[in-house]
């Protein structure tokens, strides 16, 4: 049972046009850049984009967005300085967006891939980001009722994995990736490092190999030596 | 003399008890971190997946896979732990957080907050503001009182689209402390040197004032940061 | 001959693919585990929160926080993970395992299954049976033909409360195999000795007979253990 | 921030009568039993317990059951050999009993530590332990609605905590308590090992300190010495 995958091209060659594609992380840590711009060397069309935020030139996604290949955001927080992209797109009317309050957001995946129905969240009543949906009154407390989230794949990015597929994080790179890893149907791992089975230990792994399908080694230099001043 | 920003953050600093589990919001807000009082542990919450966040890195502590909910570089106190989003605001909106510290485009006579979308041509984007919002066990605003051009930003309704009703319970300003009380608004102290009718003026809904309004008790620099404006 | 129990799970264990990730039931289904073909990679789920769980644990094995959804102390395979019963349930009703073997009480024709309840003064108790048989891919079912007492359990409509609707696919027995296709109930193999007539005679719903019914390919025993009865 | 007790008996001295408490635990791995047997020498009356079993003797869940102080069980799978107590009391009517599908029952309990109103679950649909509940078609498939489900207080068993309340599980000790430790306004925690602040790495630490109360120190003699042969 080997998941891992030579290239990062050779992950995202089966992906179609108008495929939906949760991609991880939040501000740099968890982004899989190496998937992200494979997929974006495939020039495909109407994507449906699952990410937290707006994207950049650096991580891929805001390059995806520009170069047209994206239909639809759906998304947190795409607001950020370097999101060029979605608000020229946005305005232009050339991107759908679908914002939601981050917690709505990764609640909807984790529904998604828990194979909940929906749920009832408390987040967003009575604003904007509620209009048009449900909303029922729990024990006195008004709830907006939110739908499951899945998509086709999920770009994930973690530290290690061994070649069945486990994964392991480290710092803030966990973010949405386990999350999003239990909710596509094609779950692409970007990692590190991959190590044997059996050297990750049972207690560490955070997401199981049962949720992914390929892995892929994009090692990184500053996993090595000192990292970069800051901008 | 009303606050500089530091000032703010620091007023509300000092109100945070010990053993309290607290959300910054970016801003004003993210500069309550750097006043901390030394003798109280109070463990820094983040969206991405922090509790127990430390001060921005040095340059040589830089960790290219830590950063803090604003993007900034952080690093971990002891006793930090690390987790992933799901989790993060099952803490949030499973009402955990002891407090949360936010912006504020405009805040209401009854606390609404409106906090995250200018109306117009723009990006929307809201993050996590809207769970913490409706979350966190005290939700205090951090806000200059007035906008640059001198509107009121505590008004009898917001105009702006709200980010929660009813949520705000203290505002901490450059000119005074607020807080909210069923429908009332009052005014609880007011900076060295700014006057009740100053704070009335600039304020866009009635305030209760009570008898006597205590004045700030905050020195005028920390640490070599002016806390009130010259 | 009918198979014995042992037989049962071992006809299953043949069927189980290269890469599958399976949940084994009490009883029959959880006896599968001790013939899951070698050349195969084949991870056992176990509800409080194993993916790759071993054999049970030797004496000298035993670690007293490792126990599976049985309640055995069991051992770990190299690459197994461990996690809490949200995520294991996740897995569950998220349709994630590939397979699921359970035991039952009664199965209807199109696959309804009651396997959690006999009516009467008997405290209910259901565990994880009705999330796996409505979340996993395939559910299949391994069980004796026959109560002890002669009756079919696989009949028309099940009279025992149901755990799930619809969710059977094939079902495993001492005599035969069956599989659950819309209203059909198809005859897929029967067992050495066992013919056409006898399942018939001990079904209790209309069986679909396939032209040429294939028999099945089982030694009589297997490292000791007899899988067709004397 | 010191969150550590000295006894069980003080640990849990303060609950009243008719409280609601959750227990993890799943088989003998996780079962905070000294905090059970600590509560069952207060010889409370009217207890709901929230715990997936049926209690044993041994793990003395049975015994306050026997005892008669628990007035209502909140269970999932209370009908294993051990469970003669939940068997007598509740033939002679003298024990409430909610059965939920295991995963209905973890899942009520997350949704009531992570604020959300409730959700829809696939599981339990058509069948008796569904019946009086709101069942909605959703996306082509029927759902059952469940409510959130929250307790007084939690009996946690971990095996590593320091001094804060951060906790660490091993092997399959997880199972209900890092969910449980979500969901009840007082969580008291039973560890084999109390150690320094800091010296349990972030990203291990299952349970963090935002959730715990107090903290208990009762070492098992197994971690030190050989397991003992199996019943």
């Amino acid at each position: 049972m080997d998941r891992v995958v030579a290239t990062c091209d050779e992950a995202v060659a089966d992906i179609p046009n108008g495929a939906s594609i949760m991609i991880g992380g939040f501000g740099p840590p968890g982004i899989p850049v190496n998937l992200v711009k494979a997929l974006r060397r495939r020039k495909l069309r109407d994507l449906v984009l699952i990410y937290c935020g707006g994207g950049t030139e650096e991580d891929g996604i805001g390059g995806l967005i520009a170069d047209g290949a994206v239909r639809k955001l759906i998304t947190s927080f795409p607001t950020h300085p370097g999101a060029t992209a979605v608000r020229e797109k946005y305005l232009a009317g050339e991107l759908e967006l679908e914002v939601l309050p981050q917690g709505t957001f990764v609640e909807r995946i984790r529904a998604g891939g828990a194979g909940l129905g929906g749920f009832y969240t408390p987040t967003g009543v009575g604003t904007e980001l509620a209009e048009g949906k449900e909303v029922r009154i729990i024990d006195g407390r008004p709830y907006v009722f939110e739908l499951p989230l899945r998509a086709d794949y999920a770009f994930i990015k973690a530290y290690r994995a061994d070649r069945w597929g486990n994964l392991v994080y480290r710092r803030t790179m966990r973010n949405f990736n386990p999350i999003m890893a239990t909710a596509a149907n094609i779950v692409i791992a970007e990692v590190d490092e991959v190590v044997p089975v059996g050297a990750l230990s049972p207690e560490e792994i955070e997401t199981p190999c049962i949720f992914v399908d390929r892995v892929v080694e994009v090692p990184r230099d500053w996993i090595r030596r000192p990292a970069p001043a800051p901008r | 003399m009303p606050l500089t920003r530091e000032g703010i953050a620091y007023r509300i600093a000092q109100d945070l008890p010990d053993e309290s589990f607290v959300n910054l919001g970016t801003g004003i807000p993210s500069l309550v971190a750097r006043f901390l009082p030394p003798g109280k542990t109070i463990l820094i919450h983040s969206e991405n997946g922090i509790l127990g966040a430390g001060p921005k890195a040095r340059p040589d502590e830089i960790d290219p896979d830590l950063v803090n909910a604003n993007g900034d570089y952080v690093t971990l106190i002891p006793g930090a732990s690390l987790f992933d989003h799901a989790l993060s605001f099952a803490i949030i909106r499973g009402g955990h957080l002891t407090h949360a510290v936010l912006g504020a485009l405009q805040v209401s006579r009854r606390g609404d907050l409106a906090s995250w979308r200018i109306p117009g041509p723009r990006v929307p984007g809201v993050g996590g503001a809207m769970d913490i919002a409706v979350g966190a066990q005290r939700v205090w605003v951090a806000t200059m009182h007035t906008t640059d051009q001198g509107e009121p930003k505590i008004v009898e309704e917001c105009t702006y689209p709200l980010t929660a009703a009813r949520c705000v319970r203290r505002i901490y300003t450059d000119l005074a402390v607020l807080s909210v009380e069923g429908e009332q608004l009052i005014l609880e102290e007011v900076a060295p040197g700014v006057t009740v009718e100053d704070v009335v003026a600039r304020t866009g809904a009635p305030l209760t004032i009570p008898p006597a309004v205590r004045t700030m008790e905050i020195p005028t620099e920390f640490a070599g940061t002016a806390l009130l404006a010259p």
